[in-house]
């Protein structure tokens, strides 16, 4: 008799200039349930306190490229949430 | 040799490094720290990066100008902290043909501004401190009373 | 400052000129000395000018790129003896917007090539002589052999 | 009773790189009738010996200032002929 499985995915979410100010913190591990994307990472953050500076779609990248919000991730991956870049 | 600096940069460095004997134009571009912004005036700034991935990132925009175009090009973004009127980023790009060459150094400068993740806190002389934000209608964030306590 | 310079270009020097704390982007354009031509090597080469003339071109050219965009600008050309790989011209141009920037350097560098009465005799490898024609198909005037005992 | 007064103007041709090569000098003193131009100049040089080197229509310029080859010339300018310019 099959059993549903209840499985998740945990990954290590990482947040820079004005968005690791706003959660207080750099690096949140993270874990939802599978199968997993860039946005359900996201969704949970913004659950946290001081998430909801966070914007609904903000730029990701997953194991250092930039990522589509509806990229799927995988037990530990470095999924990054980037405030707007201002570089150059 | 690294894309990011925390030393301050040298663009003369920059373009020893892409001139050849073959390539007879060498299109540069450098990007200072301007005194002002949105109206304010800026005492200083520090820019901090995803460092791995913003590496990646300019390695990967240099290759597509390399293949791209038939040119030597090379590029550095400074971090850390920096004075008004320091380099925060420096390209040079080498080719046969000078259309070739700002053709390329202007395309690494857009992708950079584009793709490459790092971020701009700037100390205002009214003591204010902000991130800058480019997408905002202002172009900074609000600001925030305790962002100098805290290093990106 | 001359236009003119009978000693090697600094292109750190010229953004240094410049560079002011309102301009943050500034677009510089190097031309360097190639190793071949046409097909055939060059060992070394002499740029000589109608000076007075080439001095007033070079500053009309500079004059008419400050009133067209919002930018500072300075402009360089070697005359004399250069070898492989020596700047022939330097030219930089600041701007609070890099558009502005990169179309003022890009002017600049077309007009010194249309307008600015130089010329230049290159040395080839093979013993041969020729002043440069970019108008002729090959590049080149024919060969003078007498070309060398004069000085222009 | 009015006479035809013969007039004349008198240049200072500059001749460089390839041009002066051809001419064997730099620097020619030429007169023609005038009313002169550049291009009476340029015929004037042309018709010397080595001129026919020259082009019909070379660049010229006038007291150091690029002209087209109808400009008039008078007493004491300076015309230069210009082989095809290689700065840049």
């Amino acid at each position: 008799m099959p059993v549903s499985a209840v499985t998740t995915v945990t990954v290590r979410a990482l947040l820079f200039a004005g968005y690791a100010d706003a959660l207080g913190r750099e690096v949140v591990t993270v874990t939802v349930p599978a199968p997993a994307t860039v946005g359900s990472v996201v969704a949970h953050l913004r659950a946290l306190p001081g998430g909801d500076r966070l914007p609904p779609r903000p730029l990701c990248a997953v194991n250092l490229a930039h990522a589509r919000f509806d990229l799927g991730v995988t037990e530990g991956d470095e999924v990054a949430i980037l405030p707007p870049l201002a570089g150059g | 040799m690294p894309h990011l600096q925390g030393q301050p940069l040298d663009l003369g460095r920059l373009v020893a490094q892409v001139t050849s004997p073959q390539r007879g134009g060498i299109a540069c571009f450098l990007g200072v720290v301007r005194n002002h912004h949105g109206g304010r005036q800026v005492d200083r700034l520090e820019y901090s990066a995803y460092a791995p991935m913003a590496e990646g990132e300019c390695a990967r925009i240099a290759a597509e100008a390399t293949a791209r175009w038939d040119v030597a090009v090379a590029l550095e973004h400074r971090v850390g902290a920096l004075a008004v009127g320091d380099a925060a980023v420096a390209i040079a790009a080498a080719a046969s043909h000078r259309d070739a060459a700002f053709e390329a150094c202007r395309f690494i400068i857009e992708e950079v501004k584009r793709r490459v993740p790092i971020w701009k806190r700037e100390y205002y002389a009214d003591g204010s401190v902000a991130w800058v934000d480019p997408t905002a209608p202002a172009g900074i964030q609000a600001a925030m009373p305790d962002a100098a306590a805290r290093s990106g």
